[in-house]
């Protein structure tokens, strides 16, 4: 009994974010459509309660704890995942909350969403059984689902979401059949028990073969990964905007988070096979991503395939630690995906901010072109856009310089020099479509036929949101030792 | 005399196939729900029979959970596609032409 | 004391970024903005001042952590500067020039919208390029280097409403870009052979470098310079930089960015020594360039153009310079041109300001009595860079070329004289053109003419009076106080006595040179006007292709633009076509497997359907949701990645 | 049979699915070689042995049916936790009960938001 409660006391933060959401279910259909924003904050207090409680362990950070007989564990890595986790939807409520009234969506759900999709995450990161990253992998996608298409009065949402969910429930399908197989294979579901039972066994076995396949494309679809990438764009695009940055950044980060403890804790035997897999799949990731980014007009889809691309550069670091020279090639290798992941947020969350409330007339200024002589109208935003655009391109000094620097340097390390290269060229490629962006804002003028042009609506909560992001890209940027220290002690130990 | 499991997995490769191939050819977008559920069951399909080969309880359980899901999805599914009804009057997947790259 | 003088030299003008970009626009007026941004460019060069006080009096390098920035894996990079005699040069060249450009800048831009913004650039830039020479290992570097890109890339749009400056601006930063990348592949090569970063570990185990690799680093950073320093055949973007206001040519594309190369050629000559075959290319590259541009700029007719095509001939001299190992004649010259070709810009400068606008020389002339000083500052800044004696440029380019031919390297030898010859000549055609013969004005600019305000000539004297005396810092030539200084930096390059005779003769024939070009031009442009037209008339090929600078740009657009145009389109196309086509493909997949399933469906869903109706029916459907119905597409080609995952892994395993 | 040779005895699958495969792209494509395209609408139709159409095969439910449908499978699925539960009720004890209660709760709640939100009003 005591050690029912203390397994209990382990899993408490996602019970708090449950509860909440549950709170929010209940409480929506009472509180006036004026009022809904309480909802917003409450949710960020049981946000902060989460904070809290696993901000309090970073000391004990390498403290390993499982419960429920192992279904799931907390260990650094998962406290790293959530702490993220928690700072991202934190953001995310936050920018959505001047999104919502301005696209006249004042939806308590979308809260309660929210908060479900979060618990499915934090569940994902802490899933040491199968069964368990099933279960969060599916309530956070079953949420982005709904949210994909909470802007009812637009087609395009509707599509998006119908869209996103006719092959998410594909892919899961797939991953579940990768997942029973495996369960054949092994003859348990817990990650522990799979590695037991595959230590041995190479792909010679056709089963293991089909089963991590199918495990591949179904995380490969959550993660964006060509070629089960397609559906990315459309949904970016459809979906509500504070909706498409919590999926690119959250719904990533989680999904990653589960896919490296799967093929790290779970198939690390088959290291050596797999990273050759990724290393195919990091490379028309890259190829295919950076490379239909460039033809993009609509600013969304744009985003989407960069995403795609820094999937692919993120996938590198899982590459190089699978190769990973002894230990510390592949810890590092694994460390350089989780801070990459990490600096990849605060830029992706900034750059979709200022779209979400880059407003013309009543409607999202989504055109690259909408941009254009934004230096002159409001130079503080184009400034800070100048900013995402210039960390997502990994120039120096900023976040998402370093995050490709260690994600390289792991490559070399792990003796994959000509992939850091080529992937320094897709790169430097990758610079061509984000300064697009800002030669647009500037050095052109608004087309003045167009009418209306974009302004950036600013409010308290948007500010919040930019300062943060703006904040950790060029802090991180500039000092991102302690980033790093904390993601090489959270990483996994490798088998 | 027991089957042998691979008979088992035969039948689920079968249904699962059935069911992905719905998925690429049918356009109504509720059949495409069949066939997604039919996938789910194959799997299903699957762990009873490697719980039985096994003797141990591990893949029931996890029939239960994938049924659930598979029941959540369902639901999530239907109310997509009536939202999306009510906006354009018709779930043929065809007519999903707002977004294309 | 003097490590803190170091680590203060950046923070200045970074804290005239900060607060002028952010607050300027808003908080405090023009006048605010202008002290604070020369204000803190003065401060950086008094502590410029103190330090190289210190390194002169101490002779040793100041290595300084400002803070560990990277660290993992085997590789920290910390934020770190090394100030050895070498910086100290280009610390000064940047501070001090860099000052009187800011204050002379004050006086140009007045007026300008946008006035807080161009300061903010010109601090940001400042900021890069201190960084750029005082980093002491390479990511530093590089960081300065993609800063001074970014900042020029910045100011050359600064009139981003004129669509030439905002195309000459993107073609700046793309033709850099290429630039960049070689460096980024030297950088990468670096680390490999090294496990480091920092110049002093790196130099100190360069002695285990093969030499292949040697090659192939030095090469690699050789088209990192050749890009930033606008050598032959990434040159074409500085003439069109012109676009950029007139403060910033000085500054970016003249006085110190564009000598970044230079730099970073000299800073790591340890390993150019070590591989014949790169000391080559770079001495055949800036000979090439200097003469090259040199003929361009004969025939050029905007003021500033035939400026920018004497700057890419001059960093011409200097690639050729540091290709025979005259590394320290370089930095010299550097260290001249910055001087008299900052005064030739800001002057020029003060011409258009006093025209309200217009560069082209042919509606120019007859400005010597409107605008004196302009004029005799222009005159001292052309007769330095003619390279006669006793003004600056004469010392550092006769350096040069007597170092060419005392090592025998005639050819060098040859190209360096013709291309003295041919920069004094169009030197001197500009100043006849602008200051001499008959005004080709128009009225309404004519009653407009008016001296520059104190504001800008103060800083042109300044100049002036360094463009005279700049060339005895490095007298006698080869035993100057330059080169004591610099010795322990740039190495000797192979010290074998040289006869006094020998080096007065040289000296001689380079003055003549010189002189041979005033003639020239004095002939053709002051005493018989007509000729000039008469010698184009019967050279039309000769003419039109120079005038056209040999027809380079457009080469370009064939060779490179369209086809990434075209590129651009491809990928367009291979988007919507060859992936469509894989989806096809898969489609028919998934119609083999729509036959599968009719079996299947035959006994579990469609009892007793006609196949051959059904299969027909569907067929139907599926070439006309081929064309439409995305959701199958992408789900098609989620199987197909299966399929394609299946076949690789069964490869790996092969293996 | 013993684990380890339990693998071999899969590739069967492997060869069902290629040949599913195969066979079908053989034959399709055979037919689509052979076969002139002349598509009408008659030859559009499926077969209904000779009789001509006379509507589609599918016909519309009101959506107020799939509102309740998505209802019922929510709440019918409860019945898989329920009953295993009821089952072992003895053992589980005080806690199994309490862990139920929670369970019907939760799914309390998500009736009370259908109610309030007016999906269970049949017009």
């Amino acid at each position: 009994m005591t050690s029912y409660g203390a397994d209990l006391l382990v899993i408490l933060p996602e019970l708090i974010v449950v509860g909440a959401a549950c709170l929010l279910l209940v409480l929506e259909p009472l509180t006036p459509p004026s009022r809904k924003e309480l909802l917003a904050w409450l949710s960020l207090g049981a946000l902060a309660l989460c904070i809290g409680l696993t901000g309090g362990q970073i000391s004990v950070l390498n403290l390993r704890v499982s419960a429920f007989s192992d279904l799931v564990v907390v260990d650094g890595y998962a406290r790293f995942w959530k702490l993220l986790l928690y700072g991202v939807t934190g953001l995310t409520i936050l920018m959505s909350l001047p999104y919502l009234k301005a696209e006249r969506l004042q939806l308590g759900e979308y809260y309660g969403f929210i908060l479900l999709a979060l618990s499915g995450m934090m569940v994902m990161v802490s899933g040491a059984d199968l069964l368990t990253i099933y279960l969060g992998t599916e309530l956070m996608s079953l949420s982005l689902y709904v949210m994909a298409g909470l802007k009812r009065s637009s087609p395009r949402s509707l599509e998006a979401s119908a869209k996103y969910f006719v092959l998410g429930a594909f892919s899961s399908g797939l991953l579940l059949y990768g997942i029973s197989l495996l369960y054949g294979v092994a003859g348990g579901t817990k990650l522990g028990a799979v590695a037991a039972a595959i230590g041995s066994r190479g792909f010679d076995d056709p089963l293991l073969l089909i089963a991590t396949i199918l495990l591949a494309a179904g995380f490969g679809f959550k993660l964006a990964v060509v070629p089960f990438h397609m559906w990315t764009p459309d949904v970016y695009q459809g979906a509500p905007t504070s909706v498409t940055a919590f999926m690119a950044v959250a719904s990533k980060a989680a999904s990653f988070a589960a896919f490296l403890r799967v093929f790290v804790e779970g198939l690390g035997g088959l290291k050596a096979d797999w990273s050759n897999l990724f290393l195919l799949l990091c490379l028309v990731t890259l190829i295919l991503g950076n490379l239909v980014a460039i033809v993009q007009t609509n600013i969304k889809r744009m985003l989407a395939y960069s995403s795609i691309a820094h999937a692919g550069y993120a996938l590198i670091g899982l590459v190089a630690a699978g190769r990973g020279m002894g230990e510390s090639g592949g810890a590092s290798g694994l460390a350089s995906v989780m801070l990459y992941l990490a600096l990849y947020a605060f830029m992706t969350l900034g750059a979709f901010a200022v779209i979400g409330m880059f407003r013309k007339g009543g409607l999202e200024g989504e055109d690259i072109e909408d941009f254009a002589g934004l230096a002159k109208r409001q130079p503080l935003a184009a400034f800070l856009m100048l900013v995402f655009m210039v960390s997502l391109a990994g120039i120096p000094p900023t976040a998402g310089f370093i995050g490709k620097f260690y994600v390289f340097m792991a490559a070399v390390e792990a003796g994959l020099a000509w992939l850091a290269v080529v992937a320094l060229i897709f790169a430097a490629i990758s610079a061509y479509y984000y300064m697009r962006v800002v030669m647009v804002m500037y050095m052109r003028e608004p087309d003045p036929s167009a009418g209306e042009v974009p302004q950036l609506v600013a409010s308290p909560a948007l500010t919040v949101v930019l300062a943060c992001a703006v904040a950790g890209v060029i802090l991180f940027g500039l000092f991102p030792n302690p980033l790093v220290s904390l993601a090489l002690q959270s990483v996994l130990p490798l088998k | 005399m027991t089957i042998p499991v691979f008979y088992y997995l035969i039948l689920s490769a079968v249904v699962f196939l059935t069911g992905l191939v719905g998925v690429l050819i049918r356009r109504n977008i509720i059949i495409i729900l069949l066939s997604v559920e039919l996938m789910l069951n194959a799997t299903n399909i699957n762990f009873v029979a490697f719980s039985q080969y096994f003797h141990n309880v591990a893949g029931q359980v996890f029939v239960f959970f994938a049924l659930t899901i598979a029941a959540a999805e369902v639901a999530v599914g239907l109310a997509i596609i009536i939202a999306l009804h009510r906006a354009k009057s018709s779930i043929n997947v065809d007519e999903f032409q707002l977004l294309k790259w | 004391m003097t490590d803190l003088l170091i680590k203060l030299i950046p923070v200045f003008p970074l804290l005239a970024v900060i607060a002028n970009g952010l607050f300027g626009r808003y908080l405090w007026s023009h006048d605010w903005a202008h002290r604070l941004a020369w204000g803190s460019v003065g401060l950086s060069f008094l502590c410029t001042i103190g330090v190289v006080a210190d390194v002169l009096r101490t002779g040793t390098a100041h290595e300084v952590i400002a803070y560990q920035w990277i660290f993992g894996g085997d590789l920290t990079i910390n934020l770190a500067y090394l100030v050895d005699p070498l910086t100290c040069v280009w610390l000064l060249v940047v501070t001090g020039v860099g000052f009187l450009i800011h204050v002379y800048s004050v006086g140009y831009m007045h007026g300008e919208d946008g006035f807080t913004r161009f300061f903010t650039y010109m601090n940001l830039f400042m900021v890069s390029m201190l960084l750029l020479v005082m980093g002491n290992n390479y990511a530093v570097l590089f960081i300065g280097w993609e800063g001074v890109g970014l900042c020029s890339y910045l100011l050359i749009g600064y009139y981003y409403d004129k669509v030439s400056a905002a195309k000459a601006a993107s073609k700046a930063f793309v033709v850099n870009r290429i630039g960049d990348a070689g460096f980024l592949l030297a950088i990468f090569l670096v680390f490999i052979n090294f496990k480091t970063l920092d110049y002093t570990k790196v130099f100190a185990q360069v002695g285990q470098l093969s030499p292949d690799m040697a090659t192939a680093i030095a090469l690699c950073l050789l088209v990192g310079a050749v890009g930033k320093s606008a050598q032959l055949p990434l040159h074409t973007w500085l003439p069109d930089a012109m676009e950029g206001p007139t403060p910033v040519s000085a500054l970016i594309h003249a006085a110190t960015m564009v000598t970044a190369g230079v730099y970073m050629v000299v800073r790591n000559h340890a390993i150019f020594d070590l591989s014949p075959v790169a000391m080559e290319t770079v001495a055949i590259v800036g000979g090439c360039t200097a003469l090259f541009a040199a003929t361009i700029g004969l025939v050029q007719t905007d003021i500033k153009r035939v400026l920018a095509y004497s700057t890419v001939s001059q960093l011409g001299y200097m690639f050729l310079g540091c290709g025979i190992g005259a590394y320290t004649a370089a930095v010299f010259h550097v260290m001249t041109h910055a001087f008299f070709k900052a005064l030739l810009f800001l002057s020029a400068g003060s011409v258009i300001h006093a025209l309200s606008g217009e560069q082209d020389i042919r509606k120019m002339g007859g400005l010597s009595k409107k605008i004196p000083w302009t004029y005799r500052l222009f005159l001292i800044g052309t007769v330095a860079i003619a390279g006669i004696p006793p003004l600056a440029g004469f010392w550092s380019k006769d350096e040069i070329m007597g170092h060419a031919f005392v090592h025998h390297h005639y050819v060098f030898y040859g190209l360096a004289a013709l291309g003295a010859f041919l920069t004094s000549f169009y030197m001197f055609r500009l100043t006849y053109l602008t200051f001499y013969g008959p005004s080709r004005m128009d009225h309404h600019t004519e009653e407009h003419v008016h001296e520059s305000p104190m504001v800008m000539v103060g800083p042109l004297m300044a100049l002036g009076l360094l463009s005279l005396v700049g060339g005895f810092l490095g007298f006698p030539p080869e035993h100057g106080w330059l080169h004591q200084f610099l010795a322990p930096v740039a190495g000797v390059g192979g010290e074998h006595e040289v006869g006094t005779g020998l080096v007065l003769t040289l000296m001689m024939i380079a003055t003549g040179i010189a002189l041979l070009g005033w003639g020239l031009a004095h002939y053709l442009y002051s005493m018989n006007p007509a000729a000039p037209d008469r010698w184009a008339a019967k050279a039309q090929g000769i003419y039109n292709t120079l005038l056209n600078k040999y027809y380079v740009d457009e080469l370009y657009d064939v060779l490179v633009v369209e086809p990434t145009k075209k590129l651009g389109l491809a990928l367009d196309w291979f988007d919507r076509v060859v992936i469509d086509g894989i989806v096809r493909a898969v489609g028919t997949m998934a119609e083999l497997g729509a036959a599968g399933s009719t079996w299947a469906e035959k006994h579990v869903i469609y009892g007793g359907l006609n196949i051959i109706g059904y299969g027909n029916h569907l067929l139907a459907k599926q070439w006309r949701q081929l064309q439409s119905g995305m959701v199958h597409h992408y789900a098609a080609i989620i199987i197909a990645g299966l399929f394609l995952l299946a076949v690789v892994i069964q490869l790996i395993v092969q293996r | 049979m013993g684990n380890t040779e339990v693998p071999v005895n899969y590739l069967p699958i492997l060869l069902f699915i290629g040949i599913a495969i195969v066979f079908g792209a053989v034959s399709l494509l055979a037919g689509w070689l052979v076969r002139p395209s002349r598509p009408y609408r008659a030859k559009l139709n499926p077969y209904e042995s000779g009789s001509p159409l006379f509507s589609d095969a599918r016909v519309q439910f009101p959506m107020r049916y799939y509102i309740i449908a998505m209802l019922f499978v929510i709440f019918d699925i409860e019945v898989i936790f329920i009953i295993p539960w009821a089952v072992r009720f003895q053992s589980l004890g005080l806690l199994g009960l309490v862990e139920m209660l929670v369970f019907i709760a939760i799914l309390l709640v998500g009736l009370w938001y259908a109610w309030k939100k007016g999906a269970l009003e049949w017009d």
